[in-house]
């Protein structure tokens, strides 16, 4: 090593720091090539993937511009978080309203956000239903057997969770609209359906890997298009959709990084690729990958993969996204009164 | 030394020269990396006020993640001991063939990325994996998604500490003092008991403080296989992040001092008891 | 006759068979299995899988960032490491047992805390972030926030396995070395370098290991960005959230290789030195 | 006996360490096993120490077959090369071991123990020291305590294995001569493992001089010296010159070196002749060339002397101003021991007296 070793550490340096420069610690505003970055959750992975291509070439063809949109997946808060924090992201497609309210309150994002775009700038919506074994051998048909003592329910985290958020709303909604439902009946009987779940994932993907992998649970409370994408990933599990009569709207929100896209210029891009979900393209592909098309002629030709079920929604009947995340889910609310013993 | 007469003082010349040159880009770099950083981390919290604080780390999924992830972390250290002295024993004492091959082995667990050893260990002991399923149908134990879960995923991240730490040390000894014990009348496991272990003990100790802290602060290796109940699997790391996906950085900052603080207090203690096994040694 | 005469300080050959059974058992069920498991996995679908799951664009890129954060990382532990473990070693100053201290205190901080440190510090949010900002300057979520969260947790390999040699041979070496005319530089570089030579190269084989490897800290500072900012260990959690159970095993199973390479290397020289190195931890 | 060793045999793969050894030692008899590294001596104290098995051979000490009894059983003291001090115990503690490890019944009582410990460290002169831990004593310390705690079992049989070799010199002259005092004061059967043929010559009774695994002479010093059973032990044992020669009816030949011929009892053939300093005589006249020349220890005058291809050390007869350095000399030999083929050996005279060489 003596007469090479001299060498090694210094020529790494210098080749580190090359290779620190050519990476872009210091990102010029202009790149040759445009790049988006979408910051998304978890479930919005293939869904992406397939849009992005469709819009870059969209982009090409209108303005001649070679564009390569890169997305960041991962829980929904965590992703927020990140914005926060300084990840450049040109556009959010997040789980949750509040998330982005969260993002918009550190003054990246214009508040008036949500109107800034068609139907609460939410271009294609989900709800919740429940992926049970083959035969469905618990007989899981409502919310209402979820608490029946032998089953076992699988969710993510609501506290890392966007997806679980709305898991457990629509169990409290369901709770809620019960003889005799009130707060406090509402409240007893999301503690005993968090006693029913042994694992608590970080993330919906971890839920559903838990619950087809590793044969957790009875049932998984899941976001309708991730309960289809299971069905074939997990063909040799044997899994079933169950939909509840009732459920919650989810409404998936997405919104221009009003701070990113003006430093980095790219709003033009940002605000074209919002919009192009908006378009019959974007539609036909939320709707290919289960999500519910805004576009109401889409969604009546998708009538029988898309299931008529009666919806409530965070507005009517939560006060909205901050208010619910306030009383719920903040250090000290009801989440973590109901899970602590 | 002519050096006493030129200098009216006496002069103190360092032995070895380069001092100044190391001690500069030690600091420097001791400086930027790990002090900076760490009050950061020592200054954040107290946004919140004292009583913020204190009141951030009573909630009680506070004090129980934190006790999760101590209780875990000293459960998994006490049970790699003596599998770490028995693989280090074999290492060095015994002749088999395939020594060689443990030897290499026992720092698997440094070469497998964490969250890669978190999703293997799960395959294995989910009921339905290959360790996993045979337990549950021969003794009804379930370990992944368990405090077990959590507890096996330590043991393995911390072994290698404790086979690593005691091995220099067994080897160095040699089997004078063993040999010596024999001449002088004692049995084997006389000798073992008083002579060998007492010997090895402040490396056991090391290994164990070491295997402990690193399980403390475990986060990829446990967060697949723990369950994450809050009050039951949760552990301090997962309540970091879950804090900082919440925007309350300072918060998740609380917790991480608070995870420093109670660590290095362990880590001090143990190195008092350390120092009170070497009484007189040099 | 008495062939089978056993000193009374061995121990009867069906006790070390057990122990040697045990001692394999343990080492089966805790350290090879899980390997194992990793490969199996792999190689569920077939190599062709696993291996189209290691050219394609993305993993090619997380491979590429590992090997780049690895290749920043590895030489500037090596630098303070070498560095603190001759200040350490073979100098007298006020602070020393400080210093000793506050070089082994990343191996007691939770990789998440090393992420959120960096956050604190450079994030959006954080102390210099208005700063950074303003000059368009990306730490966080860009490679400089992913070499700084692994220098941070591998920064005392190479220290850890260096400074406890370096004190062992003492000072005498490089006192002669001094008598002899040598410069501090020449002295370290012809006297103390050749007798640490192993155990740095171990060092850094561990450091470089882990640097690899590193899940937690960089998580917490990458971003996750396709093709951009993953690393492979994150590239893996990725492709495991997608369903690719066998190409998420195929990346793990690859990373684990490039340890096992290392491990192999380092047990290599340990071996062609001749001295049992105890570089743990 | 106290000690004895029947024809043992001890192999390490293919190599013997010992190889049909034989040794019987006295009661209160202090005997030193000497020998180059590698000659089985160490395997030797280990198989008595019961620290090491035997393929073949019986082992006694005591009047009591040892063979295959376990050392813990055997009460050897033994003191090891590099001490083995239990470093996380005491002084008082290490010299304590022994009797604390005794099955319950035969253990001493707590104040028994301390007076015992107390007693050996007196004996030991370092009675200041008990509360130390080894690491805090010097190398002669350590040794002192060693040896105290190898007394403490009361051994019939005292084993050294190398014990002065981590002294510094001074030190080990001075501690030599108090252990052969303390063992002529306690009377305990020693044996002592050693290269160093001083070291055996001065402290022991007996000298077993080995060999590639065998004992090849057990004799007084004296005898070692004077009659050496093999070429082995005249060139091992004192100081002396190997000169190949070759006998011829009755009649040593060193040629080509310029040395004079010598009467032998030995058959024809080559062989081997041993010069000691003192027996080799460099007085005026040709043929070799003075080196060297220096005064003696007693008065007498040294010289080194090139005789052909050999140098010899030599004492320079007679005095006096006609040696220089550089100058020529002749060499005449007083006597030498010749060991021609198969072991045969004689001792070899000056073929012609001639007056004023007699010493």
């Amino acid at each position: 090593m003596p007469p090479h070793g001299p060498a090694t550490p210094r020529r790494a340096l210098i080749g580190g720091a090359l290779a620190l420069a050519a990476h872009g610690a210091i990102r010029p505003a202009s790149a040759q090539q445009a790049t988006l970055l979408n910051v998304s959750y978890d479930p919005t992975r293939e869904l992406y993937r397939e849009y992005n291509a469709a819009f870059a070439r969209q982009w090409q063809a209108r303005t001649g511009q070679a564009l390569r949109v890169n997305t960041s997946h991962g829980g929904s808060g965590r992703q927020a978080r990140s914005v926060i924090d300084g990840l450049q992201a040109d556009v959010v497609t997040l789980a949750l309203a509040y998330d982005i309210d969260a993002i918009a309150e550190r003054g990246l994002i214009a508040r008036n956000w949500m109107a800034r775009l068609p139907f609460n700038s939410a271009p294609y919506t989900s709800t919740i239903v429940f992926l049970v074994r083959r035969g469905n051998p618990k007989a899981i048909r409502d919310w209402g057997d979820l608490l029946k003592p032998d089953v076992r329910i699988i969710t993510p985290n609501p506290k890392t969770s966007g997806g679980a958020r709305w898991n457990y709303l629509a169990f409290w909604g369901w709770a809620l609209r019960q003889p005799g439902g009130s707060a406090a009946t509402a409240e007893a009987a999301t503690r005993q359906l968090f006693r029913q779940v042994p694992v608590l994932d970080t993330g919906a993907r971890g839920s559903l890997t838990t619950f087809a992998q590793r044969a957790q649970g009875d049932v998984f409370l899941s976001w309708e298009n991730e309960a289809h994408l299971a069905l074939e990933e997990f063909r040799e599990a044997g899994l079933e959709i169950v939909y509840p009569r009732f459920s919650i709207l989810a409404e998936p929100s997405v919104a221009v990084v009003d701070g990113n896209v003006d430093r980095r210029g790219t709003r033009a891009a940002a605000e074209a690729y919002l919009q192009g979900l908006y378009a019959p393209e974007g539609q036909a592909l939320a709707a290919k990958h289960f999500y519910r098309p805004r576009d109401a002629a889409l969604l009546a030709a998708n009538a029988a993969r898309f299931p008529r079920m009666e919806l409530i929604t965070v507005d009517d009947s939560f006060g909205g996204w901050a208010e619910a995340q306030r009383l719920h889910f903040n250090d000290g609310g009801v989440f973590d009164r109901i899970t602590a013993r | 030394m002519s050096a006493t007469l030129i200098h009216a003082r006496p002069a103190r010349v360092a032995p070895v020269p380069g001092l100044g040159l190391s001690l500069g880009v030690t600091i420097a770099w001791a400086g930027l990396i790990v002090v900076i950083p760490l009050a950061a981390l020592a200054i954040k919290p107290w946004e919140l006020g004292v009583a913020g604080v204190l009141a951030s780390l009573a909630d009680p999924r506070v004090v129980s993640a934190l006790s999760v992830s101590f209780g875990a972390a000293l459960a998994a250290a006490l049970v790699a001991l003596p599998l770490g002295l028995l693989l280090a024993w074999a290492i060095v004492r015994l002749e088999f063939p395939g020594r060689r091959v443990l030897d290499g082995a026992i720092d698997l667990p440094f070469a497998l990325p964490t969250a890669v050893a978190g999703i293997a260990l799960t395959a294995l002991l989910a009921p339905n994996g290959w360790l996993g399923a045979p337990l549950m149908a021969a003794f009804g134990w379930q370990i992944a998604y368990t405090q077990a879960g959590i507890v096996a995923a330590l043991v393995f991240v911390g072994l290698p500490f404790i086979v690593r730490t005691v091995e220099p040390v067994l080897r160095d000894m040699g089997r004078d003092a063993e040999e010596a014990a024999a001449t002088l009348g004692a049995t084997r496991p006389q000798a073992l008991a008083r002579v060998v272990l007492p010997a090895l003990a402040p490396s056991l100790l090391t290994g164990f403080g070491l295997a402990f802290a690193r399980g403390v602060g475990e986060y990829g290796s446990v967060i697949f296989i723990a369950g994450n109940m809050p009050m039951q699997t949760e552990i301090a790391p997962l309540l970091i992040v879950i804090r900082l996906e919440q925007f309350d950085y300072a918060g998740a900052a609380a917790v991480g001092l608070a995870m420093l603080l109670l660590s290095f207090a362990i880590l001090l203690g143990l190195n008092l008891l350390q120092r009170a096994l070497r009484r007189g040694r040099r | 006759m008495s062939a089978r005469f056993r000193p009374a300080h061995a121990d009867a050959p069906a006790f070390n068979a057990v122990l040697i059974g045990a001692a394999l058992a343990v080492a089966f069920m805790l350290l090879v299995l899980p390997l194992a498991a990793v490969f199996v996995e792999a190689l569920r679908r077939g190599l062709p899988v696993a291996l189209d799951a290691i050219v394609e664009e993305d993993s090619l890129a997380a491979i590429r960032l590992t090997l780049v954060v690895a290749a920043i990382t590895v030489p500037l532990n090596l630098v303070g490491g070498v560095a603190a473990a001759w200040a350490v070693a073979k100098c007298d100053f006020p602070g020393k047992r400080l210093l000793v201290t506050l070089i082994e205190l990343p191996f007691s901080v939770s990789p998440v805390i090393a992420g959120l440190v960096f956050v604190l510090i450079f994030g959006a949010q954080g102390w210099l972030g208005g700063w950074l900002q303003a000059r368009d300057i990306q730490v966080i979520f860009a490679l400089p926030g992913l070499v700084l969260a692994t220098v941070f947790v591998t920064f005392p390999f190479v220290a850890r396995t260096v400074m406890p040699l370096m004190q062992e041979q003492g000072r005498e070496e490089e006192e002669a070395a001094a008598t002899l005319g040598a410069t501090g530089f020449q002295t370290f570089w012809r006297v103390t370098l050749p007798n640490v030579k192993w155990a740095l190269l171990s060092g850094v084989l561990l450091c470089n290991a882990r640097a690899m490897g590193e899940f937690g800290a960089v998580s917490v500072v990458s971003g996750h960005i396709r093709g951009e900012t993953n690393t492979m260990p994150l590239h893996v959690e990725i492709l495991y959230n997608e369903y690719q159970f066998a190409g998420a095993f195929a990346v793990a199973a690859l990373l684990a290789l490039l340890g096992l390479v290392t491990l192999a290397a380092k047990s290599i020289l340990e071996r062609l030195s001749g001295r049992p190195s105890g570089g743990a931890a | 006996m106290t000690v004895s060793v029947e024809n043992v045999h001890r192999r390490f793969g293919a190599a013997a360490a010992l190889d049909g050894v034989s040794l019987e030692v006295a009661p209160g008899e202090f005997v030193a096993l000497l020998g180059p590294s590698g000659s089985g001596k160490t395997t030797l104290l280990r198989v008595l120490a019961g620290l090491e098995g035997t393929d073949a051979g019986r082992v006694g000490i005591g009047g009591r077959d040892m063979t295959g009894v376990p050392a813990r059983e055997r009460g050897v003291g033994v003191v090891f090369q590099h001490y083995a001090l239990f470093r996380h115990m005491t002084v008082f503690d290490n010299v304590a071991f022994g009797l604390g490890v005794r099955p319950r019944a035969e253990r001493p009582t707590r104040a028994e123990t301390a007076r015992r410990v107390r007693e050996l460290l007196e004996l030991v002169r370092i009675p200041e020291l008990e509360r130390r831990y080894p690491d805090q004593l010097s190398g002669g310390q350590r040794q002192r305590v060693a040896l105290a705690r190898a007394l403490a079992i009361q051994p019939r049989l005292l084993l050294l294995d190398e014990p002065f070799g981590a002294l510094d010199a001074l030190v080990r002259k001075e501690v030599r001569r108090w252990v052969r005092r303390l063992h002529d004061e306690l009377g305990i059967a020693t044996i002592l493992v050693t290269h160093d043929q001083e070291e055996a010559m001065e402290m022991a009774d007996r000298v077993a001089v080995m060999e590639r695994g065998r004992i090849v002479q057990c004799d007084a010093p004296s005898a070692l010296l004077d009659a050496p059973a093999t070429a082995f032990v005249a060139g091992f044992v004192g100081e002396a010159a190997r000169i190949p020669c070759a006998v011829r009816h009755g009649v040593a030949h060193f040629d080509p070196l310029p040395l004079p011929p010598m009467r032998v009892a030995l058959p024809d053939g080559p062989a081997q002749a041993f010069v000691r300093p003192h027996e080799t005589l460099a007085g005026p006249g040709e043929g070799a060339v003075l080196r060297l020349v220096r005064a003696g220890t007693a008065g007498e005058a040294r010289a080194v002397v090139e005789a052909g291809e050999a140098t010899l050390d030599a004492l320079l007869h007679p005095q006096g101003a006609w040696a220089v350095r550089g100058g020529a000399c002749r060499v005449q030999l007083r006597a030498a021991q010749v060991f021609g083929a198969a072991g045969a050996q004689a001792r070899a005279l000056p073929l012609v007296e001639r007056a004023g060489v007699r010493a």
